[in-house]
């Protein structure tokens, strides 16, 4: 993987202190600010509730539909303020958001939801069919079911459609939320690869939202962990990775061994670094 | 500031589930109930009672059993009007039938008729749902106003098929037609409407209550963890019915006297009472005298205002009222789509955190 | 780790076979669950999976095949019945009631325990608030037992994903089943939360004796805390065993773990 | 001088009825404020005019009466629900509130009956009056009552209150006079009325009978034309027999027939007063080319009536200042002949009537109107047949009386 | 008249009828397939295109009295639909884009605040007097099927249906195959994920309103000729609720099936079994027909299936 340095490249998106608040009374985001640089891969890492899915919502501006407001801060792409922008002239300019927990549509057929991804798209049928023959490629499994209802496919299959609609919409920065959320292991690090390769051979950035921290480290070149609404910690990939208290409690190894889940009863709980 | 349930702790379960668990919620409301039931009786006349409060209680009621269906069962329906009119026409019968009854009897037995009829008409949502239920619940208004307007017996065979209630005498006290004073309708309604306001509290929050909002949220979930779709849903119709047929009950009774099928109970009452538990807040108890207060008040109020404070001409005045009242109902939809009730429940968590902005 | 009745068969799958129209997505699938056992079920994603589950609780009807159950041999039963006859799951997209606060939720998996009728509960009174705050009871046993105590009014709909998995996870805990389904409990986890849920399913199984059939992802996770595995691909069970067998068994290496896992 | 006579109206602008409601809200308001303007009012005391907007629905009437009722100085004088299902309301309470209600020519017939509902008064005709009457008609084309034996009748009839109310007459003259009756229902609004047209077209009844109201008339019409039922056939009630009724249909409507006890058009000397002191002032409320049209002269008789009903007051208990209660004795004792019309401006416009304690339909006299689609006009074919009253009477006895019983009414003596 | 010669000309007018309660259906699935709004005010918008098209062409509107002319038939039509997309804009402006990812009911609810909206206007705009359309259409029966074949036919439900036919081949076309049509059901299935992709809610909402608001012109004319325009006409949306059932709210052939069905059903019922029951019984028929087809196809005959899983 490519080590570039986070600072010396050119800020692509970057997101300034900014406070969420839903139905008008519950702040979620108390003041979170993170940079994405050209080519970069960050991940986004935190505990369930954090507010990793807002945050990327919020930049996407999707939060609009679940009456979440961004009422503090600012957020820009390319040194622009895109805050006023609607998704839909985010993604025409190359800001896609794959969300989380699917989304599929579901009564149009497999091929139907990846095409929509090329909706924003100009360059041509012929461009788009072979993208979608890229994307059946990554999924093989996309293929045998092209003519079934999103409705009706598995778990799994629905993600991957997720994931392969963003990805017909050739994007500059793709958001990624939880891309791994009930695939497979080998799905897993299929998922990974297709990240580091779009990244290292298009140049798409990706910024993404992810549990399986492990995983996400090992692929991203920066990385950000979120708590409660703010930004506790971030850094390096590799450097977080040798963090003592992210091995801890991210990566669960204690000294060089993996903790066995049986034995997590005797487990201490965690600190917080900040409440 | 002063409102806050610092301090407040619930020793024991009964206490937390107690239907206003905050102290200073429960002396709003019995401050409202002792303003209703021992102010308002002294100063209501003719125009508050008949014009106003009475048609507000009734639709509050009837929005309180759409409310049931709907917003807590999640079964949208468009018959209510035709229920309301079960509700009246079985009073209309019973009080013919059994004269010496107490009405409040005939009265409850009307709403068991309505909520028979309802089970029968819900049959088919155990397997219709959505707005192919809602269109479907038409059948049942269109073919039972068709019936109270065509079989003679329904309307004792008075030559325009219009029923006219008898006067009728509550522990001495008249209540129904002309002579009976403003307070005693009022009073009646009011008892009534609070009783089954509690109750419909008390069902919403035990089991009952909990299978019907399971199967509004996710049916079959619901019926995965082992909640019977048939038993809740036709429970919800029967319950919803009942309040509906009181409502209908009363609405014919106490606030119209007399009533003509098609134009009394036509699909425009189920939509107008389906606007007060939308714009009130689907599945909220609240909600639906919110919504009524709304939707009853609100265009008395604008033609009073136009026609009385800027002297409109009375039809202009009209057509303004509609495109008004349209563009509030579009306009509190999109401040708060899950209606008046919710937005009360801001204000309050606001008024929580006060003078904190969050 | 084992006890007296581990042994003895709770739920007996008998070649079945499921399809939607051209899908087959269960082909000839037998295994066996044991009294107290907590059995994982693996699998490629389209592999069945869920649909054997669905199978179990009677939401999906199997082309063929039969399901004994506590004995019971039957080729399908309603949803409700198997809720009734101890069966409780959690859903792979969660299935929760959004609506509805999480303590309302947790109480509407007791809904199997409870019997009073509309008109006391109507009256709020007597026997249906005595029966209300018994159930109560337990349900607040549930929850400190999820550690979920905070969240106890807050609307589902509200809450992160994964403690909307937790709240489920106490609505089928609630139902005090014989039988417990997962569907992907620890999908969209971080390893915190994962521990803490592996936790759970560990202590429902060992001290309540709840049989449990899981489904997941996470290698780890199954590995650790699994009696027995059994694997499925392409709707077919392609292995069989405990965690260690099924980790070097071929097929499922090719299958499923792919090559370059640890 | 600060005392006002109230009449309210109770209108209907908006909603499905409204093309029928304006003129006649129309028409109150001109006549009101032609006497304001030319006569100062009723012998000197300024009327005040009070409208509702009811959209023909109970409810909204409920509200505007409860509104309107109490309105000060004088309270309502008389109320003119102008919708059956309103009038039905208000009835039980006019006794109570002591208010007049004055249905002209629709509302609950049996109040004809002035012993048990000494408050409501609905003259100059009923529809029981106008059915028989209308029956006679046909009969006359025929060749006398006795021909009607074996004919067939048909009714085509609003699915209503209002609708329902000929029947029962018809059925006592179908029995009488041996003809064959049968009603066809149409539901409100009446847009698709295809099923019953095609089952006349089937049956070819040789007349048929309408009780329509708002676009049900104009389909109706345009259908009957359809299928070439013959349009001297085809008979309206007086509601169905407007310009809004037989305009849309054009051509096709000529020679329509509908019932009528008033002339149409608008050059009575009344209407070039209206001209003169309302519309040339630019206080007019509706087009003035519109005068004159069937239902706004239908609004002006109305509060023509009314009028003369409160100066008969005022007369009877010497005072200017009346009273709703007042007022009802005008109307009991109104008598209102061909000589007091022309004085009015309404020379031919309708016949005298003469109110009594026992009866509030009046003479019930109902003639037939016929159109004339090529001149766009109206005008009456037939004299005014004088009621059947062996027919009436007996329904009138027997509903009033169902009436008195269920609700506690001692019928009044009158001599 | 021989018996079943009634009966053919009862099913033919049934047709008919049928088809002419489709050309109002035809608009309410529009919206609903591509935004999963069912739009309550569509038997508004009818009114209020026939409303706008009368004034363009009569003496006594707004558009004589301000351009002192009026316009002819053919450039009124076109003239309509441009005020039709003007509406379908502001709609969206107002109403639809505060209202996204909102539950069914509450956009039903809207529309019908937008139903309100629309008549109040259009009274005070237009006035509640009727106004006779004449476009021009013929009308009255078919003197040529009368005279020859003893069969009454109207003229101008002959032309509705010819027009009807066109339309939902062209609909059944966009929908199914074109880009934007994709997007329009994609939208109904999720406004969030479409908005994530790119689509934009508000144009595609433009968009199909505009598209309904001219079927509505369409339906006002030809309603608007049988019956003049005037408040009721905003009515017949309560006929086009059986249809839209029976033949599934998203299902572009669908509403013309529908329409058959529901139209021959309740002709029959009315002229066959209303007599003995007193008549009157069309539209609770209707209503019951297409709730009998519902218990076996809970979907409407062409409705997409409902997706239930877990
Ligand atoms: N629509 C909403 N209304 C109210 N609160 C919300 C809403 N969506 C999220 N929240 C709250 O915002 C906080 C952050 O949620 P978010 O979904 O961003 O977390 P996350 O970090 O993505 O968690 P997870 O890993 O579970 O996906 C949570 O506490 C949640 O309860
Ligand atoms: N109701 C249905 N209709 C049609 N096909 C279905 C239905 N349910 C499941 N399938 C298909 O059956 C196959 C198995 O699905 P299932 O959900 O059981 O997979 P799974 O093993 O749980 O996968 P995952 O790990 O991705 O959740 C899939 O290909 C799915 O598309
Ligand atoms: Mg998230
Ligand atoms: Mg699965």
């Amino acid at each position: 993987m490519s080590a570039v340095i986070q600072s010396e490249r050119e800020a692509l998106l970057s997101v300034n202190n900014i406070e969420v608040i839903y139905d008008h009374v519950i702040l979620v985001l108390r003041g979170v600010s993170l940079e994405v640089m050209k080519g970069g891969v960050v991940a986004l890492l935190g505990a369930n509730g954090a507010g990793k899915s807002t945050t990327l919502k919020a930049i996407s501006n999707l939060l609009g539909a679940e009456r979440g407001d961004v009422t503090k801060g600012s957020i820009t792409f390319q040194g622009e303020d895109v805050q006023s922008l609607s998704p839909n002239e985010l993604v025409r300019r190359g800001v896609i958001q794959v969300m989380e927990g699917r989304h599929c549509f579901e009564h149009l057929t497999v091929e139907e939801n990846l095409l929509t991804g090329a909706y924003t798209r100009t360059d041509g049928r012929s461009r788009v069919a072979e993208d979608l023959d890229l994307v059946y490629q990554y999924f093989p499994r996309l293929k045998e079911r092209r003519t079934s209802q999103a409705g009706y496919t598995s778990g799994g299959e629905q993600q991957m459609i997720a994931v392969g609609r963003a990805l017909m919409a050739r994007p500059a920065v793709i958001l990624l939320d939880e891309p791994s959320m009930g695939l497979a292991p080998q799905l897993v690090e299929e998922i990974f690869e297709i990240v580091k390769r779009l990244n290292e051979d298009e140049g798409v950035t990706f910024l993404l939202a992810e549990q399986n921290t492990m995983m996400a480290l090992r692929y991203s070149n920066y990385g950000y962990i979120l708590e409660n609404g703010r930004v506790v910690m971030d850094g390096e990939a590799s450097a977080l990775a040798e963090n003592e208290d992210v091995k801890e409690f991210y990566l669960g190894v204690s000294g060089d061994d993996r903790r066995s889940f049986r034995n997590v009863k005797a487990y201490r709980r965690r600190k917080r670094w900040l409440s | 500031m002063f409102y806050r349930e610092n301090g407040q702790f619930k020793s024991s379960y009964s206490s937390d589930q107690a239907i206003f668990p905050i102290a200073q919620d429960r002396a709003f409301v019995i401050g409202i109930l002792l303003v209703a039931f021992c102010g308002v009786p002294f100063f209501i006349n003719e125009y508050w009672a008949n014009a106003i409060l009475i048609p507000l209680l009734v639709y509050a009621l009837a929005g309180l059993g759409l409310n049931i269906l709907t917003g807590y069962c999640g079964q949208v329906s468009l018959g209510t009007g035709a229920f309301m009119a079960v509700g009246a026409y079985a009073s209309f019968k019973l009080v013919g039938f059994f004269p010496e009854v107490n009405y409040l009897i005939l009265i409850f037995v009307s709403g068991l008729v309505t909520a028979a009829v309802g089970v029968v008409f819900g049959l088919p949502s155990l397997r219709i749902k959505g707005f192919y239920l809602a269109v479907a619940t038409l059948a049942a208004q269109f073919f039972l106003i068709w019936l109270f307007n065509k079989v003679g017996w329904f309307y004792d065979h008075s030559p325009t098929g219009m029923i006219t209630v008898r006067p009728i005498d509550f522990f001495g006290v008249r209540v129904t037609g002309p002579e009976a004073t403003p307070a005693a309708k009022y009073l009646f309604t009011l008892t009534i409407i609070a009783t089954l306001t509690l109750t419909a509290k008390n069902i919403v929050r035990g089991r009952v209550g909990r299978s019907w909002m399971a199967i509004r949220d996710m049916d079959i979930a619901a019926e995965l963890i082992g909640i019977k779709p048939l038993q809740a849903k036709l429970s919800a119709f029967a319950v919803s019915s009942f309040y509906i047929g009181v409502a209908g009950a009363l609405y014919f009774g106490v606030y119209l006297g007399s009533v003509e099928p098609l134009e009394a109970f036509d699909i425009n009452q189920s939509f107008y009472v389906l606007f007060i538990i939308i714009i009130g807040g689907l599945g909220s108890i609240l909600g639906a005298f919110l919504g009524a207060a709304f939707i009853v008040l609100l265009p008395i109020l604008m033609k009073n205002l136009m026609v009385g404070g800027f002297g409109v001409a009375s039809g202009t005045a009209g057509h303004v009222e509609i495109l008004l009242l349209g563009a509030l109902i579009i306009f509190f939809l999109i401040v708060e789509p899950h209606g008046l009730a919710r937005l009360w429940q801001i204000a309050k968590e606001k008024l929580r955190l006060w003078p904190f902005p969050h | 780790m084992t006890t007296h009745s581990r042994n003895e068969t709770l739920l007996e799958v008998e070649s079945i076979s499921l399809s939607f129209g051209g899908v087959h997505a269960l082909s000839d699938v037998s295994f066996d669950i044991r009294k107290g056992e907590v059995r994982s079920i693996i699998g490629p994603n389209g592999a069945g999976k869920s649909s054997m589950l669905n199978v179990i609780n009677g939401f999906y009807h199997p082309q063929e095949g039969s399901i004994t159950y506590q004995g019971k041999r039957r080729a399908q039963m309603k949803p409700h019945e198997a809720a009734l006859g101890g069966i409780a799951r959690t859903f792979q997209n969660i299935a929760l009631f959004r609506g509805m606060s999480t303590l309302d939720n947790i109480m509407t998996g007791r809904n199997t325990k409870m019997s009073k009728g509309l008109f006391w509960q109507a009256l709020h009174f007597g026997p249906a608030k005595r029966e209300e705050i018994e159930n109560r009871e337990f349900v607040e046993h549930v929850i400190d037992f999820l550690e979920i105590q905070t969240i106890r009014k807050t609307p589902v709909g509200r809450l992160p994903y994964g403690l909307q998995k937790r709240v489920e996870l106490g609505r089928a805990l609630a139902a005090e089943p014989t039988l417990l389904l997962l569907d992907e409990p620890m999908a969209g986890m971080n390893l915190e939360e994962k521990e803490d849920m592996s936790r759970f399913i560990l202590e429902t199984n060992e001290e309540f004796g709840t049989t449990i059939a899981l489904i997941e992802h996470d290698m780890g996770v199954v590995m650790d805390i699994s009696d027995r595995v059994v694997v499925l691909d392409y709707g077919r069970k392609i292995a069989e065993g405990t965690p260690e067998e099924v980790r070097a068994n071929q097929n499922v290496i090719d299958a499923y773990l792919g090559v370059s896992h640890d | 001088n600060a005392y006002e006579l109230v009449i309210p109206t109770l209108d209907y602008r908006t909603g499905p009825y409204a093309p029928n409601g304006i003129p006649l809200a129309n028409a109150y308001s001109d006549y009101i404020n032609l006497l304001n303007e030319r006569d100062g009012g009723i012998e000197g005391v300024k009327i005040k005019h009070v409208d509702c907007e009811t959209g023909y629905n109970t409810k909204k009437g409920v509200e505007c009466y409860e509104n309107i009722k109490n309105t000060a100085p004088s309270r309502a004088l008389a109320i003119q629900p102008f919708s059956t299902g309103i009038t039905y309301q208000l009835i039980p309470k006019s006794a109570v509130d002591e208010i007049p209600i004055f249905s002209m020519g629709y509302g609950r017939t049996s109040a004809a009956n002035g012993k048990v509902f000494p408050w409501v008064f609905n003259f100059p005709a009923t529809y029981w009056s106008q059915a028989t009457a209308l029956v006679q008609y046909i009969a006359d084309q025929e060749g006398g009552m006795a021909s009607l034996k074996g004919k067939k009748i048909y009714l085509v009839y609003h699915n209503s209150a209002y609708g329902k109310e000929p029947i029962r007459t018809l059925e006592a003259l179908a029995e009488k006079y041996g003809f064959e009756y049968r009603g066809l229902p149409v539901d409100h609004p009446g847009q698709e009325q295809k099923a019953t047209w095609l089952q006349i077209r089937k049956e070819r009844p040789d007349w048929v009978l309408m009780w329509g109201w708002g676009v049900m008339n104009q389909v109706a019409i345009k259908e009957a034309a359809s299928i070439r039922f013959p349009m001297d056939r085809f008979i309206g009630v007086w509601w169905s027999g407007s310009e809004n009724d037989v305009l849309p249909a054009g051509e096709a409507a000529d020679g329509y027939l509908s019932g009528a006890f008033h002339a149409a058009g608008g050059d009575f000397a009344l209407h070039d007063d209206i001209r003169k002191y309302v519309y040339d002032k630019g206080m007019g409320a509706g087009d003035r080319d519109r005068i004159g049209e069937v239902l706004y002269n239908r609004g002006l008789v109305a509060v023509m009536w009314t009028v003369e009903a409160i100066r008969n007051a005022m007369k009877i208990h010497g005072t200017k200042e009346v009273t709703p209660a007042m007022v009802r004795d005008g109307f009991e004792s109104l008598e209102v002949d061909e000589a007091r019309l022309a004085e009015l401006g309404l020379k031919d416009f309708t016949y005298g009537i003469k109110i009594t304690c026992e009866n509030h339909e009046g003479p019930g006299r109902v003639a037939v109107q016929q159109w004339d689609a090529k001149a766009k006009k109206w005008s009456m074919v037939s004299k005014f047949y004088e009621p059947l009253r062996e027919i009436t009477a007996p329904l009138i006895e027997a509903d009033s009386m169902a009436y008195a019983k269920e609700n506690n009414v001692t019928p009044r003596t009158c001599s | 008249m021989a018996f079943d010669l009634f009966l053919l000309e009862v099913v033919i007018s049934g047709l008919m009828t049928g088809v002419m309660y489709s050309l109002v259906a035809l608009g309410f699935v529009l919206i609903f397939k591509a935004s999963g709004v069912f739009n309550f005010a569509q038997g508004v918008l009818a009114l209020f295109a026939a409303l706008a098209l009368y004034d363009f062409l009569a003496e006594d509107g707004w558009f004589f009295a301000v351009f002192g002319f009026t316009l002819p038939v053919w450039l009124a039509i076109p003239a309509t639909a441009l005020i039709m997309i003007f509406l379908a804009w502001v709609i969206e402006r107002a109403v639809l884009r505060f209202l996204v990812k909102q539950e069914e009911i509450i956009l039903f609810m809207a529309t019908i605040g937008l139903a309100f909206v629309l008549e109040g206007l259009g009274d005070l705009l237009f006035g509640s007097d009727v106004k006779p359309l004449d476009i021009g259409i013929p009308q009255g029966a078919s003197d040529l099927l009368l005279d020859n074949f003893n069969l009454y036919v109207e003229k101008l439900e002959i032309v509705a249906a010819a027009t009807a036919a066109v339309l939902v081949t062209a609909l059944a076309i966009f929908f199914q195959k074109t880009r934007v049509g994709r997007a329009l059901r994609a939208v109904a299935d999720d406004h969030q994920a479409a908005l994530s992709v790119g689509i934009s809610l508000n144009k595609i909402w433009v968009i199909v309103w505009s598209v309904s608001g001219i079927v509505a012109l369409v339906a006002g004319i030809m309603w608007g000729s049988k019956s003049g325009v005037q408040f009721s006409l905003s009515l017949i949306a309560l006929k086009a609720l059986p249809v839209l059932i029976l033949g599934g709210f998203t299902s572009v052939p669908g509403a013309i099936v529908g329409g058959l069905i529901i139209g021959v059903g309740e002709k029959l019922a009315e002229v066959y079994v209303g007599p003995l029951v007193g008549g009157a019984i069309e539209n609770w028929f209707a209503y019951v027909l297409a709730l009998g087809f519902l218990l076996f196809r809970p979907q409407g005959l062409f409705g997409e299936r409902i997706i239930e899983r877990v």
